[in-house]
Order: structure tokens, then C-alpha cells, then sequence
């Protein structure tokens, strides 16, 4: 097992050879997919146990891949395609809304089609405005897809696995950023629900922030700093999107009555708005206005200096998690060098030290 | 005259749905194939029973000539529960999957990669069968078209890419669409096979097919080529020659070269045309599909409640 | 001017030929533009005047067509580009996402791009999963494009004008069923602000009803039936979702402290979850739940016994003012009596008894 | 000399990024055209000032080539306000107005429409100049490319494309993704004059983009076709021939094909190399590329509460 290092990474990796073990329908397709670099080392393992006819290579042709892994579905085929980034998937949008959202649905329940799109957020180095797009509040709102956003190795795999075995179109979303992250996963081969939206990261009892896949991490790291200075947040981890169930971010609320959610891409129309709205027409009471933290609501600049300040950060948040309790502005000045220590350990624009790209 | 017969089932039972339609029960859009019945019928003789199918918005004259149930289809086109789709897709996603018509997708160009999947999952499964892609002329201005067949000839895939020239798009002439490109040297650059066929011959498609779906499974794809014409408006049972966006000249032309009429020319020549026999397979099929109206009619619709149940496959 | 039955169409083909007229760049693209239906008589007036030089046919490549828009934008060209379905927009995400909308921004404001991608929604005769989708709330998430959603003849003319000279990407989303609906508008040229989100097309007390596009008609419907009853309606229209100005939105529910949005689409992650999201954080104090209503939760079924109650209807509405104001059962009653009489009246698939088509 | 220098001039430039970039201090991908000059160099010399370009990620050479101002390329990958883009778009959206350099677009095919966009408005317009379209060979198996040849024969407009075949896609050989597929068929298919170059030649690359210039302004496109190889690893400074993913023996091959050793023995053979002239040349290049460093280091970065303005024209 290559998870040794128990890396972000290494969890899909296994995910991918274990399911190829257990299932000789399951294929891996994309650009790159066999290269040297394997999508981040994500597909070398699989590559060098199945061999290039179940690790298939293929040209820069989106919409049709998406088309075909559609149609080898049908036959019983279980492919994931990989995009290197979400950017890439607006190629493919015809074949994958017109078509596989809405295939179980519109042949009458007579097919389905279970395909994952692995998808990979960009972010850093300059990536830009076309190769840091975060769009899973777009999936979401079609019927049909499933929308996984995972934030540790250990949800990765299981739900990764599940994706892969799911009779449904999944679009399974991972942020770059997350690749070096090294938590602890099972070697075994197991499952997580993709009906389990929200897992339960921390307990806590002032505030409730809301979040998925980085920002999630971000959110944890701010727990730490804030219990410090007294301020306990109870921490939900947002993994599946749709289909969406916010049972436990409502009984969360209920006993916090503070709410933060804090986003990975766009405000407007983005996911924080369906978990608004749900929060309204579920008259929970808060103490205070609750706050939806997102990325600045233009594209990505790639500039350093520029995008220093285009995504929420642990101070961000902390600040925020602040404005809603109140919080003294003396212990707000202390909490604020605490998180310019944190961030001044690694550049804004890496997510380690060791991070030398590709970028 | 089992030829003419192939054809002349797709006819009548076009021209009862068409003749039906105008009471509007039938509540969804049709395209019908009437005039164009000689490509599926050629095609589907020289395929066997376990060979795929996929479609596209005129899909009605590929699934029954590869044997679809006429009851499904037209219960579907009723929005009836034992519809093809259970009336949820409509006259535009037929499919049975027991004759492995697998789909069809009214998304100009949408079918053609699903096709290319097919065929990739019969070659990587081993399996001596063909998957057959139907589309029209527009189809091939798409640049998932283009990805496609890139696609199959890299692997060389068991795939016919049938391409149904009618010359129009909606009303748009295919010389506004595409000026004097050769599709066959396009295809040719491609590494595929291409085989142009007799217009509207049924005989020179079903050989043409045959020769195709050998070659396909033992070298990979074939472009079968076929000119033909549409004699009713795009999307409707009626005549719509009263806009002119065709010239007068070529629907006569093409009305000469009916398939029905060729092949009962054809037969005639040959002194094997047996008017009776002919006129009582047209009858036989009107009360069939006279049957299928009445029982489509009878059929209950498919729950409402249930539908949010087939968001997802469980 | 083409417009002595005041249509919906006639609007549109006013602002095309008004518009062409005041700027020689101005042209129009689209499959079908100059066939002799000329998309549902709304560019046949406008090749009569400028021949097919300016209203060009082109193939069925819409993301070629859509970067060459964008092309073409570059030296001067202001272009209309017309998908007769939303959903084949699906296929020019890449151009009108990943370029069009990030363009003027990622150039450092040194480019803009001036196109309108006009879609229409689809609606009614069994037209079914790939062709009736309404997809305005994805479009709206994304930072540079504008989002045009008009209701009436007099909104959809001016706002139709102020998008062909804007100066950035318009998608201007209309319906099918609005283009039979005929009200009066002026023959002069003249321009909406696409800043002015909203308009107010009823003042009421009671309950304030937001909604778009064939919603917002329904809504007036409603409108009328309900103060016959003694309830008074206030109704605004959302004709432009992005830029969102909730400014007259939050006035109105002040005033009536009840609200009710009107969905075209899908709920969730759709265009109320922004609305709801805004009403929660401006801490408005609504007496009752303020309800999202929208079409159901899955693709929409071609059947017209199927997709009788997956729309949104007159008496859905009403039902549901009724149920957040608590209106007397016996009163409901008569409220029923009202809707179903007049949803007898036309076929639920059907626009109005003078559509045949084509469909 | 001429050819030579333009050469030279951005395999300088280039190496001087290269070695400046690991200070670390140009945070953003670069993907450098080493090894890749002649065919910019020969095809910006045929052009006129008023044509325009189009090009890729892969943007620096073609930049450099049509006279981009070398302060901005410099400062944007500094992310610095007098950039091209102001330090928003980075490396990989590289344009200059005043040079008719209209874009760069880093997702694989996606400024070939635009180009052709650009040579339509041209038409439309009555200019007697040409939209020429850079674009690497990966991005002909894009559904993209094909619409977009496909329109501009249709309008016979004055586009000429240039395809720069280096080869690989990232890491991936032409092989896996293309197989034997012939592109001068598939250009020709679609009508569109296709002209293969001398490998790496500038003077061949200069003629037959001259040609193709007149021809596209009176005929319609033309496709320029060349084989190259890049140096380095296809994003970022460095060398990364470790990873074997390229033949040893393809990459001594081309190495002693590099435009540059071409070009200087050209010159050696008609006895019009000057050392000298070379040397302080390059010399030259590396102190204006120096200064454009050092300005780019004092210059601002634009100010962050300004980009929300920037989400729309005003
Ligand atoms: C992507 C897309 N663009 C446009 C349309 C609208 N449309 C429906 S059928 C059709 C014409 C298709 O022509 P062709 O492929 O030749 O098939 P035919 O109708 O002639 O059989 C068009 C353009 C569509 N359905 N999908
Ligand atoms: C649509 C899309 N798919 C994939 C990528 C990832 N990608 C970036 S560069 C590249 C290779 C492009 O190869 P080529 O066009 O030959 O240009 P080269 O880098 O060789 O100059 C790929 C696949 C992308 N940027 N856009
Ligand atoms: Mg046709
Ligand atoms: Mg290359």
C-alpha cells in the first residue's frame, strides 16, 4: 500500500487501486493519467498494477471523453476522468448536465450511469483566473449529480471508493492544496455514505462554522486558536453537496445559535446561499447575523500580491468569528497576532514549504 | 420484397403517427423519417440482433427498424407509463434496451460520443459487435463529432458512424452550413473508412453495412455515407414545402427517388413485386399500430409522486 | 416598426432593428437567424433591413461561435449570439466562461467584450429534459457576465437595447411562453438600466412576491385573483439577476414583513437560495417563513401527464400566500374555484390556445 | 544577421527568466519557448504591424517576436501593475494592444475561435490584414479547433493558423493521443491551404508565412504547419529530461536541430557570421532584460481594492 505517508494523495491512490482490485470494470481515464507526475502521483500505483489498458491516456478532447465514459458506462464500465482542473469540466458541461445528470431520469429509470468526474481545484503561483475555479455550488444545483468535496485523507478515500461504486454521476472536487496534507486513513477498503453530507470535525458550543474541503482545514486551524482565547466552535465539515443534508448543521445551530460559513469560491449564487436559505426557512434562532466568508467576487487575480487578499484566510475568520460573539477588541488584537504568526510561517501563495509545484 | 417491407413498416406506421398527431393527444415534438427510411433499414438487416444502436432526435425509423417495440414508442409518444421512457424522455429518447438501442439525445451531435463509448467498452470486453452511430448532416459542424471519431480511430474502435446527409438543419441548406467541404475527405484524414452509398437503396446500404461491420470489428471504424431527404417540416407531421426554403426542383427530385418507390421500381424490373401482398403488409402494420394507439390510449401514466424517486439509481 | 400587436417577439425585434440601426456593428449569429421563421419572428424584420451580411447564419458549433463572438467583440463588432434552448448554450461554457466573463478583468481592464448570448427557455409540448432547462442562477455566479431575465414587452425591448451597447457579456435569458403575451411598449428607442434589478409592477401590503421571466406573469395573475379576496399583493419583478440590486426588495419587505419568491428553475442552489441568503443576513423581520417555490427537484419530464405539477402554477401560488398568511379555509376554497377556472382555460402544456408551434 | 538576432533575442530573454525565476520571486507558471523561436521569429517577420496574434500558455516567444514591450512582459510575471494584464492574468495571458497582440488563453484551443473571431471582423471591416493563430499541437485534438477551421473556410477568412508541433502535451507524446493521423489531411479536408516548414528554419518559416499572408487576404486561411522541441520542461525553468518521458535520442536529435545552430551555421556556411556582433548582441538583450528586472522590482503592484471595479467595463 502506497500510504505510507498517509497523504492526501496517497488516500486517492488507494481508493483507485483498491476498488480496481475489487471491481475489474473500473478504469481511470484523463490527460496525463499515465505520465510520470500521474495527476499528482495520484494514478502511478494504479498505473503500474493494471497496466495502461486500465489507466488510459487520452487526447485533449473533453466533451467527448465525458461522452464516451457515458456510453462505456452502459456496458458496465466504471470510469473516473480526471480534469487537472475544474476549469477544464466547462468543456465537457453538454455531455455531463445534458447527458449524465440526467440519463437515470429521463430513459424512465431504465440506465444509470455510474461515472466520477475527479475534478482538481486550483489555487497558488499565480494560477489565475482559469486555473482556480471552484464550482461545485454550479454542479449542485442539477438533479442527478452527486457533489463530493472531501477535506482529509481519511473522508477522501472512503468517499472516493463510495463514488466509484455509486450507480450515479458523481463530480468529486479536491483542492490542490490538500495534496500534502498527510492525516490518518485506513488501509482498508471502506466506505463513507455519500448521504452523510456533514461530518462532525469538532465540538464545540459558541459558534458553528460551516465549511468543505480547504477552508475546512482553514476552519480547524482556527478552532485551535480561538479555544486558546476561550471561544469554543463547533466545526462541520460540508463533504457532500448534493444531495444535500444539513440535519446536523441544524442541530448544531440550535445549540451554538452563531453561524459562519465560510466558502471556497464566489459568495453570489454560490453554496452559502442554499445554506442560508435553508437556515431561514427553518426559522432557526440565532443570536446574531450569521456571515457567509468567500472568495472576493471577481475572478482570481494571479498576481501574489493581489491574491493575498482574494481568499479567506485563518485571520479572516477569525476576525469574523470575532465581529459575531463580540469578542473584546483586546483579545481580538492578541488572536490577530497569533494569526499573522501562523501566516507568516509559509507564503500566502503555497500551501507548504516543500510545495515546488507543478503548478 | 422483404426490403420494401422494412421500409414500408416505417412508413406506415410514420404516416398513422403523423395522421394521429394532428388530434393532439400525441403531446410532444416529432421528427418524423419519412422519406428517409432506407439508411436504418439497409443498416439494421446487416447488423446482428447483439450490435448498439444510438440516436439522435429522428430516432423514430433507427429503433424500429432494429426492432424496437412499437407499443414503447407509442406510449411514449402518449407520455404513457409503459412508454420506452415511461413518458419521461418523449418522442426524443427512444430506446429498448432489449434490441441494445441504447439512446437517443436530441442535443445535435450528443449521441456520437456515447456511441464511441460503446464501442470502446465492446473492444476492451473482447465482444465481436458493433456499435452503430446514427446523426445527421449538422451533426458533423460539432466539435465533439470531430473528438469523436478522433477517438475511435486512435483505438480503433468496432464503430459505423452512420451519417444521414438530408441537406438541411431545421430550414438551413447544408451549403449555408458547411460550403464546399468534402465530409469524406474529413473522415478519410481521420484514418476512417468511408463508404458512400447509393441514395435511398436499401440493398447497396444493407451490402455496403455488411462489408462495414466486418471491417469495423477486425480494423476499426467505418463511415457509412448516406444522401436522402425528409419529405415533411423538421420537427411535425405536416408538409411545410409552402415556406420555400427548399427548392421545388430538388423535393421533386428527391420524391422520384423515394426509397419505396425505388425499391418497388426494383422489383418491378424484376418482376418480383407482388402489389397484394405488398398492400396487405401496409394493412397489417396499420392495424398494429392502430392497436398500439388504442392500448397507448388505455395506458395509464407513469405516478408523479414516483419521479423524484429517479433522480438518483439506487 | 414591426410591432402593431405589441409582442413579446415584436419588443425583441424592435431593440434588434433599432439597435442595428443606431450602430452598423451591431449583428446578429445564431442557427436558424435568417430562416423563415427567423427565431420566433424576431430577427426576420431585422435581415429584411440588413440583408444576411449582419444577420448571419452559422453552422451548429456553438463554442466555435461563441469565441468568435468574442473575436469579433475585440475589433469593434457588438454581436447577438442566439441559442434557441438554454440548454445548447451547455456546449459554449468554456468561451462564455472561462473567456468571455473573465476577460476584461483578467486583461487588467485593457479589453472588454460587448456580446449578447441570447437563450431562450423552453417550455410546454412535451419538450422535456434537454430542452427546457433554466439555468439563469448558474450564469449569475460568475463575475463579469450580466444576467438579463425580462418579463414584459416594454422591460424585455429596453433591456434587450441597454445589453447589445453594453460593454460586457450579457446573457439574456427569455421564455418561450412570454413570446405570445402582448403589452405595450414604446415604438421610440430607449434603454433600461441593467443597475435596476427590479422593477415594481404591483404595490400591495400584505405579501411581497419576487419573482422572473413567465413567473412574474403568473405572479400578476395571482395578483388579480387574490385582492378579490381582500388581499393585497405587492409584486416585483427580478429582470436582472446579476448586477443584484435588492435594494426595492428589502423596501417592500419591510412594508409587508411576508415573502414568497417564484423560482423558473430548480430551488436548490438557485436563484432564491441568493435572495434567501440576502434576506437572512439584512436580519429582515418577516411576521411568517418566507417560502421559495420552484419547479421540482428533477429534470423536467416530457410527458404532459408528468409535467402538470412539476411547474409552478397560478394556484400553487396562491395556495401557498395562502398558507403563509393563514387565509381562512372557506376563503381558500373560493381562492381554488378562482385558479382552477382559470387553469382550465388552456391546456397546462400550452401557452395560450393560439400556440401551435413550432415547438 | 537579422533572423539570427530575432532568435536570439528571445532565447535570451527566456534564459535569463529562467535562471531570475528561481529566486522565487516570479511567482506564477511560466511555460518557456526554448528551443521553439524560429517559428515566431519567421512568422513576425512576414507580418505586418496592423496583423494581429493569438496565442496560448505558451505565449513569451510569440510575444517577443510580434515586438511585445518586454517591461510588461517582465513586470506581469512579477505581478506588478505595469504588467500586461497589471499582474492579474500572469505568464499565461500575455497581450499588447499596440501591437495587435490581442490575447493569450491558457486553456488548450481556446483562443483559436477567438482568432478566428479576429480574422472575421477583419473581413467584415474590408482590412487587408490577417488574424494568425498560434496553437500547439495538442490543442488539434480539441472539438474546438476543428468548429473553428471549419468557419473559417466556410468564410473564407483571412486567418492563417500556426501550429507549433513540439511534440508532447505536457508529458504526453503525440503518439498517445494522435496515433498515425495525418493533420495536413485533416487541414486540407476542411479547405484550408496547408504548408509544411523546414524543421526550426526561420528563413523557410518567414517565406511560406509571406506566401500564406497574400493568400489568406485574397482566398482565405492558410495553415502553417512546423515541427520543433522545447528545452525545458513544459512549465517552469528547468530541464527536466530525468523523467524520461522523451527518447534520449530524440532529444540529442533536435538539440543539434535547435533554430539557433541552425541559423549561426547557415551563416558560417555564407561566411556572414560575425562572432563579435553576436556576442555584444546578446549582450544588449541580456542588459535590457536586466533593467526590465530591476524595474519590475521597484514597480507596485495594483492596488487590491481596485479589482472589484474591474469585474465590469464601465
Ligand atoms: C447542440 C444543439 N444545437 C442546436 C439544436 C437545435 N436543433 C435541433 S435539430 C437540429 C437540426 C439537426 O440537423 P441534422 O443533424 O442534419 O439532423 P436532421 O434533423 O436533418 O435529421 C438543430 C440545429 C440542438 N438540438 N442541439
Ligand atoms: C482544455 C484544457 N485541457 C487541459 C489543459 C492542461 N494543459 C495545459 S498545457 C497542456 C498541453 C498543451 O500541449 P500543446 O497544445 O501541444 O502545447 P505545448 O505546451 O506543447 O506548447 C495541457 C494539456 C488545459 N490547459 N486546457
Ligand atoms: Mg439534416
Ligand atoms: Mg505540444
Amino acid at each position: 500500500m502506497p500510504n505510507k505517508n498517509n497523504l492526501f494523495t496517497d488516500a486517492i491512490s488507494d481508493a483507485f487501486v483498491q476498488s480496481m482490485q475489487k471491481n475489474k470494470n473500473v478504469i481511470i481515464m484523463g490527460e496525463g493519467v499515465t505520465d510520470p507526475k500521474g495527476i499528482f502521483n495520484t494514478t502511478c500505483e494504479a498505473l503500474k498494477r493494471f497496466g495502461p489498458q486500465r489507466v488510459i491516456e487520452t487526447p485533449v478532447s473533453e466533451n467527448a471523453m465525458t461522452g464516451i465514459q457515458i456510453g462505456m458506462s452502459l456496458l458496465g464500465k466504471k470510469s473516473i476522468f480526471i480534469h487537472a482542473r475544474v476549469d477544464f469540466s466547462l468543456l465537457a458541461f453538454d455531455q455531463l448536465i445534458n447527458n449524465a445528470s440526467k440519463w437515470h431520469f429521463m430513459y424512465g429509470g431504465t440506465m444509470n450511469i455510474p461515472i466520477v468526474i475527479r475534478l482538481i481545484i486550483g489555487r497558488g503561483w499565480g494560477q489565475g483566473p482559469q486555473h482556480s475555479q471552484s464550482l461545485e455550488s454550479v454542479f449542485s444545483h442539477f438533479p442527478g449529480l452527486k457533489v463530493v468535496v472531501p477535506s482529509t485523507a481519511h473522508d477522501c478515500k472512503g468517499l472516493m471508493i463510495s463514488s466509484i461504486f455509486d450507480k450515479n454521476p458523481v463530480v468529486f472536487i479536491e483542492h490542490r492544496w490538500l495534496h500534502n496534507y498527510s492525516s490518518n486513513y485506513s488501509k482498508k477498503f471502506y466506505k463513507i455514505s455519500l448521504n452523510d453530507s456533514i461530518g462532525l470535525k469538532k465540538k464545540g458550543k459558541d459558534l458553528t462554522i460551516l465549511s468543505s474541503s480547504i477552508m475546512l482545514i482553514e476552519s480547524l486551524k482556527v478552532e485551535k486558536i480561538l479555544k486558546k482565547f476561550g471561544i469554543s466552535l463547533e466545526i462541520l465539515d460540508l463533504r457532500v453537496l448534493r444531495p444535500l443534508n444539513l440535519k446536523k448543521l441544524f442541530t448544531s445551530i440550535k445549540k451554538t445559535k452563531n453561524f459562519l460559513f465560510v466558502d471556497n469560491g464566489w459568495k453570489s449564487f454560490g453554496v452559502g446561499s442554499e445554506i442560508f436559505a435553508n437556515i431561514l426557512e427553518k426559522k432557526l434562532i440565532l443570536k446574531n447575523t450569521p456571515v457567509r466568508l468567500a472568495c472576493k467576487n471577481f475572478p482570481t487575480p494571479s498576481s501574489h500580491y493581489l491574491n493575498k487578499d482574494y481568499y479567506v484566510t485563518v485571520k479572516d475568520i477569525c476576525l469574523e468569528v470575532c465581529k459575531i460573539l463580540s469578542v473584546k477588541k483586546s483579545t481580538q488584537k492578541k488572536i490577530i497576532i497569533q494569526c499573522d504568526k501562523i501566516l507568516s510561517k509559509v507564503p500566502h501563495d503555497l500551501p507548504d514549504l516543500n510545495f515546488k509545484g507543478p503548478f | 420484397m422483404l426490403n420494401l417491407f422494412g421500409l414500408a413498416r416505417i412508413r406506415v406506421i410514420e404516416k398513422e403517427i403523423a395522421r394521429e398527431y394532428q388530434k393532439r393527444e400525441m403531446r410532444c415534438p416529432i421528427h418524423l423519417s419519412i422519406g428517409q427510411e432506407a439508411i436504418p433499414v439497409g443498416v439494421s438487416k446487416s447488423l446482428n440482433t447483439k450490435d448498439y444502436i444510438v440516436s439522435t432526435h429522428r430516432c423514430h425509423a433507427h429503433y424500429i427498424a432494429k426492432g424496437g417495440s412499437i407499443q414503447k414508442l407509442i406510449s411514449e409518444l402518449y407520455g404513457k407509463e409503459d412508454g420506452a421512457c415511461k413518458g419521461i424522455g418523449g418522442s426524443m429518447h427512444l430506446h429498448d434496451k432489449s434490441i441494445n438501442h441504447l439512446c437517443s439525445i436530441p442535443i445535435v451531435g450528443g449521441s456520437i460520443p456515447i456511441g464511441v463509448g460503446i464501442g470502446y467498452a465492446l473492444k476492451l470486453k473482447n465482444k465481436k459487435n458493433v456499435s452503430v452511430i446514427y446523426f445527421g448532416d449538422a451533426a458533423t459542424e460539432e466539435g465533439v463529432f470531430f473528438e469523436s471519431l478522433h477517438f475511435a480511430a486512435l483505438k480503433k474502435l468496432p464503430v459505423i458512424f452512420v451519417c444521414e446527409d438530408n441537406k438541411y438543419s431545421v430550414y438551413t441548406s447544408i451549403n449555408a452550413r458547411q460550403g464546399n467541404r468534402s465530409l469524406k475527405k474529413i473522415v478519410e484524414s481521420l484514418n476512417i473508412k468511408f463508404i458512400n452509398t447509393l441514395n435511398n437503396n436499401v440493398n447497396d446500404i444493407e451490402q455496403k453495412t455488411l462489408q462495414a461491420r466486418s471491417y469495423a470489428i477486425s480494423n476499426g471504424p467505418v463511415f457509412i455515407y448516406s444522401k436522402t431527404y425528409r419529405h415533411l417540416e423538421h420537427c411535425g407531421p405536416n408538409n411545410d414545402d409552402d415556406l420555400k426554403y427548399r427548392p421545388k426542383k430538388e423535393i421533386d427530385y428527391w420524391l422520384k427517388r423515394d426509397p419505396i418507390i425505388i425499391e418497388i421500381q426494383k422489383l418491378k424490373k424484376i418482376k418480383r413485386f407482388n402489389e397484394n401482398k405488398y398492400l396487405d403488409f401496409c394493412n397489417s402494420v396499420r392495424k398494429e399500430i392502430i392497436t398500439s394507439f388504442v392500448n397507448a390510449k388505455k395506458s395509464k401514466p407513469f405516478t408523479f409522486s414516483k419521479l423524484s424517486k429517479l433522480e438518483y439509481a439506487k
